[in-house]
């Protein structure tokens, strides 16, 4: 066993992903069987977190670019606001294409203000984000009463919009409705998992899932990427390479906000509702924010990220208090599986901490009969602090993120 | 005569305030390894930058090849030939080394399998596969290592090779040397030799004359902004060298009468320090002893420890095993605050960063590190008075030149940054004095005056802990000698009888 | 001379900041067909009418309270969001503590503002810990645990544990007279007590800054950790009184509202105090007397602005006046930096006798 | 490097053990029994409406319109203001209403709304604004304007104040305009009960406030009289104090969602802007909803999904600020209900579209209990 685990742990990457998500989802599995609660693993929860992290995980790709470029971005929710604006009017009038266009554009304005106030003035990252965020909601309020006001007759809402129809993978979807249909154990909590990435689609939500891999492509596999990514980690050495950090400074973050604006596009594509909406963006983009630095700085990590988010947001709106209850309790076999697992690498502090860790959380899962709904709603943000709680020594920042650099400065 | 390799003609650059150079003419044989010496400030480094294309001349000209240059942005250089090893190393940690050789020369043959293979093959041209022993290594794995794991040497060759693979012909170095165990430059000077017979050319920046005169074809010495001329090395001698530098002698620390008492003030036992990435302990089982009136020199190869063993005595590392008494008191559970109040004063080797608060006023610089005690702090509260009085003092007693004490300390030059320091660390009797690099970037009169504080503040009974990688200056200072060697005391040494040459065996432990 | 210089630099920004903004605000303006000579007229005019200049003052007391606790933090570079959640948690255990207890007058008040204030220090220490131990960001943290807060108070609120159904509003128990504190009529209006409390406590701020041993260590570790730490600054004793410090500043901003005016805690308490902390912390360069012109000019702004409305002006014009200025107000601070700076080199290397070598 | 050469084939191994011993574990599973979730639970019982003689459940007579021509009237919204689908449109449409049919001159009237967020002091000072400006009557939308009320009115007593939803100022010169919403909410209740084909409804509310759990209450009221049985899935969008719960139909959708998923067929949505989102649910699940406060089947905003809007709880603001304004013109607020319910036309629910033409007679016997005081309606769940 000692040395089966040593050898896991020198497994590959992907291996090891695919292991401790098998992992997640036998716990999960576990959790269904015994506490009934068939939400936790329901194709209906798979979907809403797809719908719900969606615009998150656009906010995050956008962090994605801007950091790994060493320019902090917390305006993010500010070029999401702008986003959902300009999705809004460029979708009233052109469609759901003409509105993932316009969220891109305004967006990329918004991170455009970003870049000259970081970039040209070297004004504090922080700094800077809260302004364009301030910025961003003001005027997309009163464009909003401009422009909308006389369309819809309310200054708060755009006209409904032209959406996307949504699409199933034929095939695949059914199959995975009829597995999920057996009420088996695990393997119908794996397809209800999985069938929210393929029941219910619209171009928007391809976009974002394809948007994680063609941003590690761009970021990771490409002389541009590597460029951009070197005025993150150094920007001067980057300089006495000839690299013109600026421009590609500048690139990242516009493209940062026009990924946020997408989010917001998202936002506004969605079947709810089909519009703007005052306010509708509540604070996503720094969701987003997390959710990237959760992942840490990496596009497989900050969609874990997203869809952890999205799935606790979704199972706590459908199935309420009682859920997140039982999500406890998958805490705690998760909990326990950690402490065994350290315990056999003999590494006792982590052990101990895990086990406690679950003893702890057991111990409330057995007091409580629900989590009441004011804090459920919230579970996603307590999820999201406790996680980062636990493994932010492991996170790894660019090198240079949130430095001022000027340009010949090096040395 | 063929063309040369580069010629500049009449550079001038000023900064404000300071002219960097002034008319500079500078011209580089095809084929040759050029020297260009000075003192630290003599503009170099501002000359190479202006040839790399990172700062524009005010005046002047830049041939290459014969053919006049403008040079934008080092991009224009590298397009020329023109490649640059700087001092402090242009990599990124966090990058691989195929990331960062690739990185700006993407152009090349991409990013792909054939840039992949064109690195390695010049990988063997900078000695890289065989300087790590892993020559027999497959040709992709060390290539998508993070540099962070590699060693300086390593990283230097990276450097070379990254100017390389852009495929320049002439190849600055500025100041390769000085990271370099003695062995290291060996290996270096080596591989300088072989590139040469290749046909590169190189420019060669430094102010160690042994050094230059071991490596160099020519000589072209430049001081306080200015061509003093171009000499054949082997026609001239070092004291001629060292005058056209300096304009006179070199300040040499001399030796003198031995003040050293046997009373104890810093005793270290058994320090070990774990390393928070997981790797080898960073100290392990150090022992050391300094007394009042005496300096106690630490030489070794930068990055053996020195850091670590001045922070875990000043109490600014965690977890750190042994114990550090101070005049006989167990000072190992307190922390840096306390410590100072106790009578040590740090001179940390990285002032910008560690001693000085560059936004700030000189006065409120003077507090830094007394905020707790008279006559500046008295009750949690800060005297500006005589925070502001006793600045005045300094300023005046250390020949600070500063047009007042309002004004932020980043608007002095190094040297007056690090008198201040110096000046501020003495202040309030300390009985121990650990100054880490006390005079590393700091023009040659700031140099002098802080070496005759430090003689001073010995006479006076105070004990001092020295940390400095310019060997003259340890041997010139220091009492006793002990060598430092991964985190490890490996020997001890009299100042007044070893030579460089060995204490540089002793440091890169060749004799073990 | 450097010190009039400075002041210079101080005024010179904000006000072309400001010019810049309102420029930008009368095209907007007059794109949309509005007229900003009546927009302005109509703000201005409303400084005389009604109680709106006293409730400027009493709003920018709040904002000043909030844009202290900003600023605290912004002082070693510590950025906290989460003045917000902080306030607001603050404020409703307050209000439940002081709708509950019975005391004599002043002990009422003083227990009423002691509670606030450990509340908001104690809904700071999570982030606060995790930031020193953890190397958690403040930012993440305190953004998620403003939400948090809202999910805290819904719950402490409900009937069902402390509070009370009023209507269809849900209130906690109304504070007695004994627990209020006093204002100052004027007029029509009344300036809340707490605004007094406000102004001394930005004197406190200046004095912990200035002449105080931590406030030296906390603009030390603000201006360089590593400097500091040589200096013999306890960076993480550092961070964690500074943000508790922070938090405990952020406890008091519901209370000029809580004791002068509402004297309970309700569903439609105000929100956002936290974030408008964060632009004016900005706007007036974390300096007690900075923040307190911004203060009141943000509170001006908020206050002229409902009267926008009346005259068929978007009144959503002010937000983007408010977003303008701080964005243009940090590019000022920074440009002017710059170029004192730059001034200040070239003046030491002018007053230096001999000019040392290049910068290598 | 070390990795990939280690990875071997031993790590393959690995991997494959524990991929195969994760796939016999899997291959082992058992259909487990899950119970209620996602089952239908099939028609349930009803109990028939009672019956109420005519006469004792009269709705008032109409009022006579006065001359309003006079007045100025001075309205201040709450956050959303006019536009905004719902109360606050509701507001404006009596006011509307009062300038078409009253004689009240548009230029005469004013109107401002609230900020999100916004300090207590702004409230007091739009209506203190309002007053000085000689408006009169001027009325306040939505109970957040009660502490500002309360201060205006005691500064301007010769002004008349009416305050809609909140019934705690007591001043001689304000008038509360108060609903019934349980009433309203109990025929509406009623109506799924009816229609339900699962015996399972859905109730979403946008915040978990005191208002909306009026809805609620009632809700749950009229369902179990129709059947008692019936199981009630009642969710919200956000806590108390957290307002986004109106503006977010996407979150409104998965509540929705999850409630059709479990069964219900019908969700009653009290969520204002979040509405939309519930709608949008019912009509990817093939499911119904009820609309609120206005008769949302005639939205223009939700012409797209208003086939699923079976009926709207309406809670008649318009027909309250009409009578009020009317009252005020006729010097006869003191005559004006104390609240607006079922006898005076105050709530109500709507018939647009048709839906509820089959079981109108049973709504109509429950809202004649209603009116008869024989159903006692609750206003907390």
């Amino acid at each position: 066993m000692t040395a089966l685990v040593e050898r896991v742990r020198t497994l590959p990457g992907w291996a090891r992903s695919a292991l401790i998500a098998t992992g997640l989802v036998l716990a999960l599995s576990i959790t269904v069987t015994l506490t009934g609660q068939t939400q936790l693993a329901s194709s209906g929860t798979s979907q809403a977190a797809v719908g719900l992290g969606l615009p998150i995980l656009f906010a995050a790709l956008g962090g994605l670019w801007s950091e790994r470029a060493g320019i902090i971005n917390i305006g993010l929710e500010g070029m999401m606001v702008l986003g959902t604006w300009g999705a809004a009017w460029a979708g009233y009038y052109g469609g759901p294409w003409a509105a993932m266009l316009g969220g891109l554009v305004f967006g990329g304005l918004g991170g455009l203000v970003h870049a000259v106030a970081t970039i040209t003035f070297h004004v504090n990252h922080i700094v800077s984000g809260v302004a364009v965020t301030l910025l961003g909601t003001g005027l997309t309020k009163y464009l909003a009463t401009l422009v909308f006001a006389p369309l819809s007759q309310n200054p708060r809402q755009s006209p409904r919009i032209d959406g996307f129809t949504e699409f199933s993978v034929p095939g695949i979807s059914e199959g995975l409705a009829a597995v999920e249909a057996q009420q088996r154990v695990f393997v119908s909590d794996l397809a209800g998992l999985l069938s929210g990435l393929v029941t219910g689609l619209t171009p928007i939500v391809v976009l974002g899932i394809v948007l994680v891999p063609v941003s590690y492509w761009a970021l990771w596999r490409t002389a541009f990427g590597l460029r951009l990514r070197s005025t993150g980690e150094s920007p001067v050495a980057a300089e006495s390479l000839g690299v013109h950090v600026v421009a590609h400074r500048y690139v990242a973050v516009v493209t940062s906000g026009g990924l946020a604006g997408l989010g917001g596009a998202a936002l506004v594509l969605n079947s709810a509702q089909l519009g703007y909406l005052e306010n509708q963006v509540g604070g996503r983009g720094y969701i987003g924010l997390a959710a990237m630095i959760f992942g840490n700085w990496r596009p497989a990590g900050l969609l874990t990220g997203s869809a952890l988010f999205g799935y606790v947001d979704g199972l706590q709106l459908r199935a309420g208090g009682e859920a997140v209850h039982a999500l406890l309790y998958t805490a705690t076999l998760v909990a326990v599986a950690g402490a065994v697992l350290w315990a056999i690498r003999r590494m006792w502090t982590a052990a101990a901490v895990a086990l406690g860790a679950g003893v702890l959380v057991y111990t409330v899962y057995w007091t409580i009969e629900s989590v009441p709904s004011e804090f459920a709603s919230y579970a996603p943000q307590l999820v999201t602090l406790i996680v980062l709680a636990a493994a932010s020594q492991r996170l790894r920042p660019p090198a240079w993120l949130g430095e001022p650099y000027r340009r010949g400065e090096g040395s | 005569m063929s063309a040369e390799a580069v010629e500049l003609r009449g550079i001038t650059k000023r900064f404000p305030g300071v002219v960097a150079n002034d008319g500079v003419d500078l011209a580089v044989h095809t084929g040759e390894v050029h020297a260009l010496c000075g003192e630290n400030g003599a503009g170099k480094s501002t000359l190479m930058k202006i040839l790399y294309g990172m700062q524009a001349p005010d005046e002047g000209t830049i041939a290459v090849g014969g053919a006049e240059m403008h040079f934008r942005t080092p991009a224009d250089a590298i397009a020329a030939g023109i490649g640059m090893v700087h001092q402090h190393f242009m990599l990124a940690d966090n990058l691989t080394i195929a990331e960062n050789v690739l990185l700006g020369a993407e152009k090349q043959h991409g990013i792909g399998r054939a840039a992949r293979a064109r690195i390695s093959e010049l990988a063997g041209t900078v000695g890289l596969a065989a300087a790590d022993g892993s020559g027999a290594r497959s040709a992709g794995a060390p290539l998508d290592m993070l540099v962070e794991h590699l060693g300086v040497a390593d990283r230097q060759r990276i450097e070379i090779l990254k100017v390389l693979y852009r495929g320049a012909r002439t190849v600055i170095l500025d100041e390769p040397t000085a990271v370099l165990v003695p062995q290291e430059v060996e290996e270096l000077f080596a591989t300088v030799r072989a590139m040469r017979g290749e046909g590169y050319t190189f420019l060669f920046i430094s102010h160690k004359l042994d050094e230059v005169r071991a490596i160099a074809d020519r000589i072209t010495v430049l001081r306080r902004g200015r061509t003093v001329g171009t000499v054949d090395p082997r026609e001239v001698g070092n004291a001629e060298l060292a005058e056209m530098m300096v304009g006179s002698e070199l300040p040499s620390p001399e030796s003198r009468d031995s003040s050293v008492t046997d009373r104890e003030v810093l005793r270290v036992e058994g320090l070990g320090l774990p390393d928070p990435a997981g790797g080898r302990d960073l100290l392990d089982g150090l022992d050391l002893v300094v007394h009042a009136g005496e300096v106690l020199g630490i030489a070794g190869v930068e990055g053996n420890g020195q850091t670590e063993l001045v922070e875990t005595v000043m109490g600014m590392r965690r977890h750190a095993r042994g114990r550090v008494l101070l005049s006989g008191v167990d000072v190992s559970g307190l922390s840096t605050m306390a410590r100072r109040e106790r009578g040590i004063g740090y001179v940390p080797e990285d002032r910008s960063r560690h001693a000085l608060l560059g936004d700030q006023p000189l006065w409120a610089n003077r507090v830094l590190g007394f905020q707790s005690r008279p006559p500046i702090g008295r009750h949690g509260l800060i005297d500006r008075g005589a925070a502001r009085t006793d600045t005045e003092r300094i300023v005046a007693d250390f020949d600070v030149r500063t047009p007042g004490i309002d004004v932020m300390a980043s608007a002095l030059s190094g040297g007056n940054q690090q008198k201040l320091v110096v000046g501020r660390e003495l202040s309030g009797d300390p009985v121990l004095l650990i100054a880490a690099h006390p005079t590393r970037g700091v023009d040659v009169g700031a140099q002098a005056g802080i070496w005759a504080e430090l003689r001073r503040a010995r006479r006076a009974g105070l004990a001092v802990l020295l940390v400095s990688a310019d060997l003259d200056e340890l041997i010139g200072l220091s009492d006793r000698l002990a060598v430092i060697l991964g985190g490890r005391l490996v020997g001890t040494a009299d100042p007044a009888t070893v030579t460089p040459e060995e204490l540089g065996t002793a440091m890169t432990g060749a004799t073990r | 001379m450097t010190a009039v210089a400075r002041l210079r630099g101080a005024v010179v920004a904000p006000l072309l900041a400001i010019g810049v903004a309102g420029l930008l605000c009368a095209v907007a303006l007059l794109v949309s067909g509005a007229s900003p000579w009546t927009a302005v007229t109509t703000v201005l005019s409303q400084l005389g009418s009604g109680t709106v200049a006293v409730d400027t003052v009493n709003s920018a007391a709040v904002y000043y309270l909030a844009a202290l606790a900003v600023a605290v933090g912004f002082q070693m570079r510590l950025f906290n969001i989460g003045v917000e959640g902080q306030f607001r948690v603050a404020a409703c255990v307050a209000a439940i503590v002081g709708g509950t207890v019975v005391l004599p007058p002043v002990l009422h008040t003083l227990l009423i503002i002691v509670v606030a204030v450990l509340t908001g220090a104690a809904w700071i220490a999570i982030p606060a810990l995790l930031k020193a131990y953890r190397g958690v960001s403040e930012v993440i943290s305190t953004i998620m645990l403003n939400a948090i807060a809202t999910g805290m108070i819904a719950f402490l609120i409900r009937p069902e544990t402390f509070g009370e159904l009023r209507g269809n509003n849900i209130t906690t128990p109304p504070i007695p007279e004994s627990g209020w504190f006093p204002g100052v009529p004027v007029g029509s209006g009344t300036i809340f007590g707490m605004v007094f409390v406000a102004a001394a406590l930005g004197v406190g701020y200046w004095f912990l800054l200035g002449r105080t041993r931590f406030g030296f260590e906390l603009r030390a570790s603000g201006e360089s950790t590593t400097a500091a730490s040589a200096g013999g600054v306890n960076a993480r004793r550092t961070i964690v009184v500074a943000l508790l410090l922070s938090g405990a500043i952020a406890g008091l901003i519901g209370l000029p509202e809580l004791l002068g005016r509402d004297h309970a805690y309700t569903l439609s308490s105000p929100q956002g105090y936290g974030f408008t902390g964060i632009a004016i912390a900005l706007l007036g360069r974390n300096h007690p007397v900075g923040i307190a012109l911004g203060a009141l000019l943000w509170a001006f702004l908020d206050k002229s602005a409902v009267a926008l409305d009346v005259v068929g002006i978007p009144r959503e014009i002010v937000l983007i006046m408010q977003g303008l200025i701080v964005l243009s107000v940090v590019v000022a601070y920074e440009l002017v930096r710059r170029m004192e700076q730059r001034a200040e080199q070239r003046r030491v290397a002018a007053g230096t006798p001999e000019p040392v070598g290049a910068a290598s | 490097m070390r990795i990939d050469q280690r990875i071997g084939r031993r790590g393959r191994l690995v991997t494959a053990i524990a991929v195969m011993a994760v796939t016999a574990l899997a291959l082992a599973g058992c259909a487990r029994d899950t119970g209620g979730g996602g089952t239908a639970q099939g028609e349930c019982e009803r109990v028939p409406p009672p019956s109420v003689p005519a006469e004792s459940a009269q709705p008032e007579p109409e009022k006579p319109k006065a001359d309003a021509s006079a007045l100025k009237v001075g309205l201040a919204y709450d956050i959303g203001g006019r536009g905004d689908a719902s109360f606050n449109d509701a507001a404006a449409a009596g006011l509307d209403r009062a300038v078409a049919e009253l004689g009240l001159q548009k230029a005469n009237t004013r109107e401002a709304t609230a900020q999100p967020g916004e300090s207590e002091d702004a409230g007091t000072t739009r209506l203190r604004q309002l007053a000085e400006q000689g408006f009169d009557p001027v009325i306040a939308v939505g109970f957040n304007y009660a502490t500002g009320v309360d201060t205006v009115a005691k500064e301007f007593p010769q002004t008349q104040f009416a305050i809609v939803d909140d019934d705690t100022v007591d001043l001689p010169n304000v008038t509360p305009l108060v609903f019934a919403e349980e009433q309203g909410s109990f025929l509406v209740g009623a109506a799924a009960a009816l229609t339900t084909g699962t015996c399972a409804i859905g109730f979403v509310g946008g915040v978990d406030s005191p208002l909306i759990q009026k809805f609620e209450a009632g809700y749950e009221q009229g369902a179990t009289a129709v059947a008692p049985d019936i199981r009630i899935n009642a969710d919200y969008i956000s806590p108390a104090g957290d307002f986004s719960g109106f503006n977010d139909a996407t979150r409104g959708t998965e509540i929705a969602a999850g409630q059709y998923d479990s069964g219900a067929d019908i969700s009653f949505a009290a969520a204002g802007q979040s509405n939309q989102g519930v709608f949008a649910a019912a009509q990817a699940a093939g499911t119904r909803a009820i609309g609120v406060d206005s008769d949302q089947y005639n939205s223009p905003q939700l012409t797209d999904v208003r086939d699923v809007i079976m009926t709207s709880m309406i809670k008649r603001v318009d027909v309250a600020v009409y009578d009020y304004v009317n009252a005020v013109a006729g010097n006869t607020v003191d005559a004006l209900p104390e609240r607006f319910d079922l006898r005076n036309d105050g709530v109500g629910y709507s018939t647009s579209g048709g839906f509820v033409d089959d079981i109108r007679p049973q709504l109509e016997a429950y809202k004649a209990a209603i009116m008869a005081g024989e159903i006692q309606v609750s206003s907390t769940p």
